[in-house]
């Protein structure tokens, strides 16, 4: 049987659109997908890929896997007895009704290309702005997604701003961890600070470096926890359940002291 | 540059129907034409396509009548000998040139507008959102069948999606939804003049049924 | 992913044959109405104003036809229902609102209630203050780094912000934080539904992924 692919290797966007492709190109009756078949045209074209050093996604090996399952249990015989008692659903049934789904979507996108299409053919020259104040016709339309990418260049332009050196600004590490410190006893309890929050507070490269090692620091003398929800994510600060022991005695701050003379 | 000061209107501050005519004749249809070509003139200057609502309201006038007169423009503007059409678009008015006359008119347009170039996984991404809206991101990976949500932020930064508030399930995903230059940009009306999910599938059982030919290959 | 920047012609004929389609009757009065229609077009959408035989000579039309069709669209625009006029301007022609609408025009823009819109630097602030609430006016000028208090007032003045106690401080300066306002303004129910850094930055990260760089193979 000759494969639809042996012609050129094409790019799917995801499984997906693979078994659509095959399915439709074969005129295969998508509610009684032959499901051997196709599983091998399937893998076949994954083997292909593979040979030819293409991208495919993680969701490829999954829709593999998913395929083979249910070509294995449309091949387990049942016994009529249960059949009359709990008749089993077509285990294809599934995977039908997301091709079905998927094509719709894939159809409603054609849909609004078109459209898209008639509007580049269309011009529209409105004449606004002569009757705007000049203040007004500087101003932007805004919106929620606006706020969240102007902040997150303002963090980045402060993160990049030239770093002022500014005499008598720079802190030293035991500065910093009694800066640290008074930070965290006005903290209410279980309450955390974020990492990235306080170094962007600090005004040079110096003092980002001094906050960095006194947190390293507070952390081996087990005053202050770490913690951080995802990889990459933020880092949260918050009290050891031994800060007021730690700080109680001053000669942990003093041992600190002497190690950064 | 342009005299829009010789007007010969005094104060017409308050836009009351009485003070918008200028001429003598205050009566009847006198008014009505007024109207009418001031509504013309509001569609030609906005940028926005503006609801007769809208319209009316800052205008002060009857909300029946405006949008009357605005549908009466938009017939006229609609018959051939007219290059220009006023076409409701995201709920409003806004005037433009008409789709067919684009080949002549295209050697004159100056600031082209770079046309909205959408990749097809950005359609698709747009299309799940435009049909199962307020949707998240994990809903619509779901249906694509594709990891990636980069081509969200693609359209976030279009301005053809945006957020609507969150999910009240474990992790609140952020909602989203396509916006009025959605609308705007594929020249739809309102979300209900797309077609139903339904009528596509209809569409290719039809020609599944009728038409045995194989499907060509896309591309 | 397909090119339709260039003339779409073809393709587009058969996408929507009844938008796009151009050319029928060429006889006659439809080629006139047609021509007229073109022209109307191309006075709209030119800024400057092109005299009958640039166009015509564009258009490939004989100048004197051109010349009349035009003549004929700056009468018929005369017309008192019309709020546009088509005038003779520096030898050329040109579209424009009728002087007699401005006063009327410039009210009703003044009326329009806008969407939200704001300076560069007040939207800053407005996502300083959003994010970082409640936050002082030093605060927000250490994170921005520009100097620019007077957007504070902007922000204060349209009541997206408002004043929340003191900070407990040398000057004790006073306390920002957003308002009610804001959260209608931009659709949000309440503050938890602003979508968070993080969030924003897994978009980013997932758009540089799959637009630009490419994917190390096998991940």
């Amino acid at each position: 049987m000759s494969s639809p692919l042996n012609v050129h290797l094409e790019h799917y966007e995801g499984p997906l659109d693979l078994l659509l492709d095959l399915i439709r190109k074969q005129q295969i009756n998508i509610y009684d997908i032959p499901i051997a078949s196709i599983t091998s045209q399937y893998l076949e074209y994954m083997q292909q890929a593979l040979s030819l050093d293409m991208e495919l996604g993680a969701e490829f090996v999954y829709m593999a896997a998913t395929l083979i399952h249910i070509k294995s249990r449309m091949l387990l015989p049942r016994d009529p007895a249960l059949e009359d008692i709990s008749p089993e659903d077509d285990p294809r049934r599934e995977l039908v009704d997301r091709l079905l789904e998927h094509e719709r979507f894939k159809n409603a996108a054609e849909m609004l290309q078109q459209k898209l299409l008639v509007e580049e053919n269309v011009w529209s020259n409105p004449q606004m702005l002569a009757f705007l104040d000049e203040a007004e016709s500087q101003e932007l339309a805004v919106t929620l997604i606006d706020l969240v990418r102007t902040f997150q260049q303002v963090l980045d332009r402060a993160k990049n701003r030239p770093v002022y050196a500014v005499e008598g600004e720079d802190v030293s590490v035991p500065e910093m961890i009694q800066t640290l410190r008074s930070l965290l006893e006005t903290l209410p309890a279980r309450e955390s600070l974020s990492v990235v929050d306080l170094l962007e507070r600090q005004r040079s490269r110096r003092a980002m470096v001094a906050l960095f090692l006194a947190i390293l620091e507070m952390v081996k003398m087990q005053a202050i926890v770490l913690s951080q929800r995802d990889a990459f994510g933020d880092i949260a600060v918050r009290r050891h359940r031994r800060f007021g022991e730690v700080f109680a005695s001053p000669e942990a701050i003093e041992a600190i002291e002497k190690g950064y003379h | 540059m342009e005299s829009h000061e010789n007007t010969a209107l005094p104060e017409a501050a308050e836009l009351a129907p009485e003070q918008l005519a200028a001429e003598p004749d205050q009566t009847g249809t006198g008014a009505e034409a007024r109207l009418a070509a001031v509504l013309e003139a509001i569609v030609y200057i906005t940028d926005e396509p503006l609801t007769a609502d809208q319209i009316a309201v800052a205008l002060g006038e009857p909300k029946a009548r405006v949008a009357e007169l605005l549908d009466r423009l938009a017939d006229e503007y609609g018959g051939p000998r007219h290059g220009l059409a006023v076409r409701q678009v995201a709920g409003g008015y806004k005037m433009s040139t008409k789709p067919e006359h684009h080949e002549a008119i295209r050697a004159f347009v100056r600031k082209l507008q770079p046309p909205l170039k959408l990749s097809l996984a950005a359609l698709e991404t747009l299309a799940v959102v435009a049909y199962k809206q307020p949707v998240t991101a994990p809903e619509i990976l779901e249906i694509r069948g594709v990891q990636g949500v980069g081509v969200l932020k693609t359209l976030l930064d279009r301005k053809l999606i945006t957020t609507a508030g969150r999910k009240e399930v474990i992790g609140r995903p952020i909602l989203y939804r396509t916006t009025k230059e959605f609308l705007v940009q594929f020249g739809l009306k309102d979300l209900s003049e797309l077609p139903t999910l339904k009528e596509f599938e209809e569409l290719r059982r039809a020609a599944l049924g009728e038409d045995e030919a194989p499907t060509p290959a896309n591309g």
